[in-house]
C-alpha cells in the first residue's frame, strides 16, 4: 500500500543559513522556452531547483464548453486547435471515439489513409521536439532548422491532401473527408524514403555528441512506478520501461497489420525520452512503408453518411489513440441530441506535467528547460 | 474480470460499501461502477492494489441539473359528468422531477493484464451548491494522476476534493469566482468583446456600451 | 607622399610596410613638438576604425555562415547580398529607445558599457598586426594583455548587478565565475610560447617563430606542446569571449540574455561590440603565440604582404568560432567549471611540463624521438580520462530492447 | 576516444556548410515575396461565394437556404433572405441572399461550409494575403467581395472545379429530361398552381415535381 509519494517541495533551503537568500523566479509565460504560455514559479537556492510550481491556464479557451453548443461535426475543426503541431492524430482520436460511440464502421481506405497520415505526424511531432530540445540546450538553431525542413515536406504532404498545412480537419465519422489527389501516393513515398537520410544526419550530429550526453544524462530521471501512478503516457513513459504503447494495447484501427516494435528506455532520463523518439521515428517508418505499399482502392467514407443531422444513440464512450504525446482520450456522453452532453479530452501533456517538479527537484535552471523540453508539452492541448 | 464479478469482491473485502452498476448502451459498453463517497478512497486502493487498476488515466467531472418528467399517465378520477359523479379515464400530466447531482468520472485502466476501461463514479447526494452538498473524497492520494484532473474539475465545475494535497483552480485565474463548465452557468457581460456581424452580438455590444463609451465601431457592421 | 606611390616603388617591400611609411610621411609633417602626440594618435585611429569594422563584417559572417549551416540563405535584403546589413544593425541600434530600468543604479548602469569597451580596445596595444606594425613594443606585451584582459569582467559584474533583476544578476555570477575560472588555463596556455621564444614582448614571439625549413614555418603550432596548446588555448579563448559552448552567462534559453538583459539601444550594441573585440583580441593573441603572428604560412608566399596574412588567420579563427557557435549545445555551469579546473588546468600544467621536456631533449636528428615522448606524455591523460569515463558508465551510447 | 562525438557533429555542419554551395537543393528557402512557392492544389483559406456567368449578382448559385450559416462552427456567417425571387442558372425562380457577410476575422477557413452547401453555391479561395486597416468592417467582407466567377474556381482549384461543374450539368440535364418527359403533368399542376404562387412568398409547395430540388437536405431549410 505504498502511499502518496508526493514530491517534498523544500520551503526552506538544504544548507542552513541559506533561507533568506532563497530567489523566487518566475519563468514564463513569455519564456523563449517554455514552448507556448506555460509558467514555471519556481524558487532556487543559487542555481539549485527548491520549489517548482506550473501555472496554467493562459490559452484556456474552455473547448469542452464550446464543443457542448457545438454538433459533433462542429467540433471537429476545434480539435485541429487542441495539439496544433499534430491535428491529424487529434482528428483520428474524436473520430475514432464517435465512431465507437454509435458503432459507426469504416471502409478500407480510410483505415489505411489515417494510418499513414497519423504515423506522418508522429514523425513530424517528433523531429521538431528533436529540435526543440537542442535548441533550449544552445545549439543556436542548426537541428531545428534540419528538422523543420523535414517538417516542410510532410506539411506540404497534408496541405495537397487535407487543404491546410497544420489546421486539416480531415476525418469525418466513418472515415476521411477527401481522397487522396493524383500523384499524392508516390509524393508521400518519396518522402517517406528520403527520411533516414535526415534520421542519420541527426544521428551523426548530435547523438553520440559529449556536451549532449553531458547535459542529458541522469537529469530528470523518472521512475517507473511513479510513472505509472501519474498516468504519464507516450514516449516519457516508454523511457522509463513501461510497455505501454495503445497502438498495440487497444490495437485500434489496423495497426495490427503492421510489424513495428516499442522501444522501451531503462534509465528514465531526458537521454532517453531523446532517443526513444529517435528509435520510435524508425519504427514509423516502417509501418509508412508497409502502409503507403499495400494500401487498397475504394470509398474513402460510406457514400450514405450525410454531413448533417448527425444523432448518436444515448450512451458514453471513452475512445483514446497513440498520439505522438501520449495517450489523447476523448470521453463522449451523448444524450441522443445532436450536440453532445458532456465532451472531456484527456490531454497526454498536461497529465505528463503532473511530475515535472519531481523531475527538477535538485537540478538547476539549464536542466529545468532541458527538462520540460523532454516532457514535450504543447500549451494548446494543456489548457484546452 | 467483468463488472458484476468485480463488485461482488468488493462488497465481500470492503464490509458496508454500497455499489451500484450503471449500464452502458453505447456498442462499445463500458458499464461504469458507482461507489458512495465514504468508502470511495477504500475500494480505489483496492482495485489499484489487489485488482491491478494501477493506471489512473483520465477524471471528468459531469453535471446533471435536476430534470423534469412530465408523463401521461391514464388515471381514474372522479368527474361529475352530465348524470352526477362517474369514474371516468382521464390521462392527466404528472410531473416527477428527477433530482440532478454532480459527478465525477475516474477510467481505470490496467497496465500489467491491460484491461479496458473501469469507469468509477463519484456522485454528490444533491446539486444545491452548499459546501458540504459539493465534497467528495480526493483519489490523489491513491493515483498520483488525479493531482491536476482533479483540480480542473475543482476549477470548472466547484466540486470540492478533500484530501487533495494541493486543491487550487488549475486553469482560471484566481480571483474568478464562478465554475464555468456547469450546465445553468452564465457567461459574465463586463468583459469588453468584439463586435461581430451578428445581430444579438451586436445587439448586446450595444446595450452594453449604451452610454456610447464602447470602441468607436460603425452603425450595423460593413455595410 | 604621392611621388611615393608613382615612383613604381611598389616591391612587396613597400607594400608590406605601406601604412609604416604613410605614418612616417605623416609624421614628417607636423611640427615637432606634437609629433609624439600625432604619432600616437595617427596609430591609434585605424586601429580604431579597422576592428570595430571587422566587427561589422564578423557579424554579417556570422549570421551569413549560420545561415548556410542550416540550409538558408542569411540576410541578403540588405545591400548586395546582404553586406550592408551591419550598417542596418548600427543604425537600428543608435535609433532604439535607450531603456533604463527605474530601480538601475544610474551611473554604474551607463559605466558599463564603457569600462568594457575600453579595456577591450587596450588589448590591441601589444598585438603585431604586421612587419613593425605593433602599436606599443612593451617588452612585457603578454602580460599587459592579461592584465588588461581581466578588467572585462568587472564591467560584466557592473551590468548585472547595477540593473537590478534577477535575470541579470543570475547572468552576471554566472558570467564573473566562468571567466575567473578560465583566465589561468588561458594564462597557463599562453606560458608554455613565452618559454620557447623566451621573451614576453609579442614582437620577440613572432621573432622567434619566423624562418622556414624548406617550405615549412617553424610555428609553434608544429610543435606536440605547440597543438595541444592552441587547443587549450582556443577553449579558454571561447570561454573567456562567452562564445558558443561556453556561452552561459546569456544562456538565451534560460536565463534570456544574461548579464546584458537590462541594456537597450546602442549600450546593447557597445557590449556587443565590446564582445566581439574581446574575441578577437584573444584569437589575435592565439595567432602571435602559436600561429607565427605575421609571418606567411609558407615561405614562397611570403611576398604577400604581412599584415594580410594576420587578418586572413584571424578570419580562419572566426570562422571557426561561427562554426562551433553553429552545432555545440551549451554546457550546464558545473560541468563547465569542471571543465575547466579539472582537465583544461592539469592539461595546461603538464603542457609546460613537456615544454621544458622539449627545450632539453636533443634536437638535430633525434627529434622524432623528441615528438613521440612529448607526444605520449600529452596523449596519455586523455585515453586516461576516456577510460575512466567508460569505468564511471557516464557519456555511454546506450542499447534500447524492443518489445513486440 | 571523447571528443569524436563533437567532431562528428561539427563534420557535419561543415557538409551542410559548403553543400549549401554546390547544390541547390540543400537551400531550402524561397526568396518571398519576389519568388512564391508553386500554390498547392488543394490548399484553402476563406470562403467565397460562386457565381455562374458574367453579371455576379445575377447569376449568384446560392439560394440564402441559410444551411451554412447554422452549420458554422464559429458562426461567422450572416445571411439575410430576398423578399423577391430571381431565376437562377436553370432559369426557376430560387431565393437570393440579399446580404451575405462572412467576419473573416472570426472564420478559421474550416471549410465545414463547402461541405453542408447542398447548392455547391460556396468554396475555398486561395488567397491568403488579406491586408487591411480597419479591424471591424475591413474583414467583415459582403456579398460583392465575396462574389468570384467559376471560371477563377475554375483557375484555383481546376479538378475540383470540372468535378463539381460536371455534377451540375448531369444533374440540370437530369432536371432538364424530367421536365420534357412529363410536360402534360406539369402543365395541369402549374396552372391551379400560377394563382397560389403570386402571394405566398415561400414557394417549396406548389412548385412542379420536376424542379431541380437537390438532395433531401433541401427539406431542412428554414
Amino acid at each position: 500500500m505504498s502511499t502518496l509519494t508526493l514530491p517534498t517541495p523544500l520551503t526552506t533551503s538544504p544548507e542552513p543559513g541559506h533561507e533568506e537568500r532563497l530567489l523566487e523566479v518566475s519563468m514564463g509565460p513569455q519564456h523563449p522556452s517554455t514552448h507556448g504560455v506555460f509558467r514555471m514559479n519556481v524558487v532556487l537556492d543559487g542555481e539549485r531547483v527548491v520549489r517548482l510550481k506550473p501555472v496554467f491556464g493562459y490559452l484556456h479557451r474552455n473547448h469542452e464548453k464550446i464543443a457542448e453548443n457545438e454538433t459533433y461535426l462542429g467540433s471537429m475543426p476545434y480539435t485541429d486547435r487542441l495539439d496544433y503541431i499534430c491535428s491529424l492524430t487529434n482528428n483520428w482520436g474524436y473520430a475514432l471515439a464517435v465512431e465507437q460511440l454509435a458503432g459507426i464502421t469504416v471502409p478500407e481506405r480510410a483505415e489505411y489513409l489515417r494510418v499513414i497520415t497519423a504515423e506522418l505526424t508522429r514523425l513530424l511531432n517528433h523531429a521538431c521536439l528533436l529540435g526543440f530540445l537542442l535548441q533550449d540546450m544552445g545549439a543556436s538553431g542548426t537541428p531545428l532548422m534540419y528538422a523543420f525542413r523535414e517538417r516542410e515536406k510532410i506539411l506540404d504532404l497534408f496541405e495537397a491532401l487535407t487543404g491546410a498545412r497544420m489546421m486539416c480537419n480531415y476525418m469525418r465519422f466513418g472515415g476521411c473527408r477527401v481522397d487522396t489527389p493524383a500523384g499524392w501516393l508516390d509524393q508521400a513515398r518519396k518522402v517517406v524514403a528520403d527520411f533516414p537520410k535526415f534520421l542519420d544526419e541527426f544521428e551523426k550530429l548530435l547523438v553520440s555528441n559529449e556536451i549532449l550526453m553531458e547535459r542529458t544524462q541522469g537529469v530528470g530521471v523518472l521512475s517507473r512506478e511513479l510513472a505509472i501512478a501519474s498516468a504519464i503516457s507516450g514516449p516519457m513513459a516508454r523511457a522509463s520501461g513501461l510497455n505501454y504503447d495503445i497502438r498495440k494495447v487497444d490495437n485500434y484501427g489496423i495497426y495490427s497489420r503492421f510489424s513495428f516494435r516499442v522501444p522501451l528506455g531503462s534509465h528514465g532520463d531526458v537521454y532517453d525520452r531523446y532517443m526513444i523518439r529517435f528509435l520510435e521515428m524508425r519504427e514509423s517508418l516502417k509501418i509508412l512503408n508497409e502502409a503507403l505499399r499495400d494500401i487498397p482502392a475504394g470509398p474513402i467514407i460510406d457514400p450514405k453518411s450525410k454531413p448533417r443531422g448527425f444523432r448518436p444513440k444515448p450512451g458514453e464512450h471513452y475512445g483514446r489513440i497513440e498520439a505522438p504525446k501520449g495517450e489523447l482520450g476523448f470521453y463522449l456522453i451523448s444524450d441522443g441530441s445532436p450536440n453532445p452532453y458532456r465532451y472531456r479530452v484527456r490531454p497526454p501533456s498536461l497529465i505528463n506535467l503532473t511530475v515535472l517538479e519531481d523531475l527538477c527537484l535538485g537540478h538547476n535552471v539549464a536542466d529545468v528547460v532541458v527538462i520540460l523540453g523532454s516532457v514535450d508539452i504543447v500549451l494548446g492541448e494543456v489548457d484546452r | 474480470m467483468d463488472l458484476t464479478a468485480i463488485q461482488s469482491e468488493l462488497e465481500k473485502s470492503i464490509p458496508g460499501c454500497r455499489l451500484e452498476i450503471v449500464p452502458n448502451p453505447a456498442p462499445a459498453a463500458q458499464h461504469s461502477l458507482v461507489v458512495d463517497a465514504d468508502h470511495a478512497v477504500l475500494v480505489a486502493t483496492y482495485l489499484r492494489d489487489f485488482l491491478h487498476f494501477d493506471y489512473c488515466s483520465n477524471v471528468t467531472g459531469v453535471d446533471f441539473l435536476p430534470k423534469e418528467l412530465s408523463e401521461k399517465i391514464k388515471v381514474k378520477k372522479t368527474v361529475d359528468g352530465p348524470n352526477g359523479p362517474e369514474e371516468k379515464e382521464v390521462d392527466e400530466v404528472r410531473k416527477t422531477t428527477i433530482p440532478g447531482y454532480l459527478e465525477v468520472v475516474y477510467h481505470l485502466f490496467s497496465t500489467t493484464n491491460r484491461t479496458g476501461p473501469l469507469p468509477l463514479r463519484l456522485r454528490t447526494p444533491n446539486r444545491d451548491l452548499t459546501r458540504e452538498s459539493l465534497t467528495l473524497p480526493s483519489l490523489t492520494p491513491v493515483w498520483r494522476s488525479c493531482e491536476f484532473q482533479e483540480r480542473e474539475v475543482y476549477d470548472l465545475f466547484g466540486i470540492h476534493f478533500d484530501g487533495h494535497p494541493d486543491l487550487r483552480r488549475l486553469l482560471m485565474w484566481d480571483e474568478f469566482t464562478d465554475h464555468p463548465m456547469r450546465r445553468d452557468y452564465v457567461d459574465p457581460d463586463d468583459y469588453e468583446y468584439e463586435p461581430t456581424a451578428h445581430d444579438e452580438v451586436l445587439a448586446r455590444h450595444r446595450a452594453h456600451y449604451s452610454t456610447g463609451a464602447g470602441p468607436a465601431f460603425p452603425e450595423g457592421g460593413g455595410q | 607622399m604621392i611621388a611615393l606611390m608613382n615612383s613604381g616603388a611598389f616591391s612587396a617591400e613597400n607594400l608590406d610596410q605601406i601604412f609604416v611609411l604613410a605614418k612616417h610621411a605623416l609624421l614628417a609633417r607636423t611640427p615637432g613638438m606634437l609629433q609624439p602626440l600625432a604619432s600616437a594618435i595617427i596609430s591609434i585611429v585605424p586601429l580604431m576604425i579597422v576592428f570595430p569594422l571587422l566587427f561589422a563584417i564578423t557579424t554579417i559572417l556570422e549570421r551569413k555562415g549560420l545561415g548556410r549551416m542550416q540550409n538558408r540563405y542569411g540576410p541578403n535584403r540588405v545591400g548586395p547580398f546582404g553586406l550592408l546589413q551591419p550598417a542596418a544593425d548600427g543604425i537600428k541600434a543608435l535609433i532604439k529607445e535607450d531603456v533604463v530600468p527605474a530601480a538601475a543604479d544610474q551611473l554604474v548602469h551607463f559605466f558599463a558599457p564603457v569600462v568594457f569597451v575600453a579595456a577591450a580596445f587596450l588589448g590591441y596595444s601589444v598585438l603585431p598586426i604586421g612587419r613593425n606594425m605593433v602599436l606599443v613594443n612593451l617588452n612585457a606585451g603578454v602580460l599587459f594583455f592579461f592584465a588588461v584582459g581581466s578588467v572585462v569582467e568587472l564591467s560584466v559584474f557592473m551590468a548585472g548587478w547595477s540593473s537590478r533583476s534577477k535575470y541579470s544578476l543570475l547572468g552576471a555570477m554566472r558570467a564573473i565565475a566562468q571567466m575567473i575560472s578560465y583566465e589561468v588555463p588561458l594564462v597557463l596556455a599562453a606560458v608554455p610560447a613565452i618559454m620557447a621564444a623566451g621573451s614576453l614582448s609579442t614582437v620577440d614571439i613572432v621573432e622567434a617563430q619566423a624562418g622556414y625549413t624548406g617550405i615549412f614555418p617553424h610555428w609553434f603550432l608544429f610543435t606536440p606542446w605547440g597543438i595541444v596548446g592552441f587547443g587549450l588555448f582556443l577553449i579558454a579563448a571561447t570561454a573567456e569571449s562567452n562564445r558558443s559552448p561556453f556561452d552561459l552567462p546569456e544562456g538565451e534559453s534560460e536565463i534570456i540574455a544574461g548579464y546584458f538583459i537590462e541594456y537597450s539601444g546602442f549600450k546593447f550594441a557597445l557590449f556587443f561590440l565590446a564582445e566581439y573585440l574581446g574575441m578577437f583580441a584573444t584569437s589575435a593573441l592565439g595567432i602571435t603565440l602559436f600561429l607565427g603572428g605575421w609571418s606567411a604560412p609558407l615561405s614562397f608566399l611570403s611576398f604577400i604582404p604581412s599584415w594580410i596574412w594576420f587578418f586572413t588567420k584571424l578570419l580562419a579563427l572566426i570562422f571557426f568560432f561561427i562554426w562551433i557557435r553553429g552545432t555545440l549545445p551549451r554546457l550546464r555551469m558545473d560541468q563547465l567549471m569542471g571543465f575547466a579546473w579539472k582537465f583544461i588546468l592539469p592539461m595546461a600544467l603538464l603542457n609546460v611540463f613537456v615544454t621544458g621536456l622539449w627545450r632539453f631533449l636533443p634536437a638535430g636528428p633525434l627529434n622524432s624521438i623528441r615528438w613521440a615522448v612529448c607526444a605520449a606524455v600529452l596523449a596519455a591523460p586523455c585515453i586516461v580520462l576516456s577510460q575512466s569515463l567508460k569505468q564511471k558508465k557516464k557519456l555511454l551510447l546506450r542499447t534500447y530492447h524492443f518489445a513486440e | 576516444m571523447i571528443g569524436n562525438g563533437i567532431l562528428k557533429g561539427l563534420t557535419e555542419t561543415a557538409r551542410n556548410f559548403f553543400g549549401s554551395y554546390v547544390s541547390k537543393d540543400r537551400l531550402t528557402t524561397v526568396q518571398y515575396p519576389e519568388q512564391k512557392i508553386p500554390q498547392i492544389e488543394a490548399s484553402r483559406n476563406f470562403p467565397f461565394l460562386v457565381y455562374d456567368g458574367a453579371d455576379w449578382d445575377a447569376g449568384m448559385r446560392c439560394v440564402a437556404c441559410q444551411i451554412c450559416e447554422k452549420e458554422c462552427p464559429p458562426k461567422c456567417i450572416f445571411i439575410e433572405k430576398s423578399k423577391d425571387k430571381k431565376p437562377d442558372a436553370v432559369g426557376k425562380a430560387q431565393f437570393y441572399p440579399a446580404r451575405f457577410d462572412i467576419d473573416i476575422s472570426v472564420c478559421m477557413s474550416c471549410q465545414i461550409c463547402v461541405e453542408v452547401c447542398p447548392f455547391d453555391a460556396i468554396k475555398m479561395d486561395v488567397e491568403f494575403d488579406l491586408p487591411t486597416d480597419n479591424r471591424f468592417s475591413g474583414l467583415l467582407l459582403d456579398r460583392h467581395k465575396l462574389a468570384k466567377s467559376n471560371d477563377y474556381y475554375h483557375q484555383i482549384h481546376p479538378t475540383e472545379a470540372s468535378a463539381v461543374d460536371a455534377a451540375l450539368a448531369e444533374e440540370r440535364a437530369k432536371t432538364a429530361a424530367k421536365a420534357a418527359a412529363a410536360p402534360p403533368v406539369a402543365a395541369a399542376a402549374a396552372k391551379p398552381a400560377a394563382p397560389a404562387t403570386a402571394a405566398t412568398a415561400t414557394s417549396a409547395a406548389p412548385q412542379p415535381a420536376a424542379a431541380s430540388t437537390p438532395k433531401p437536405a433541401e427539406g431542412d431549410a428554414k
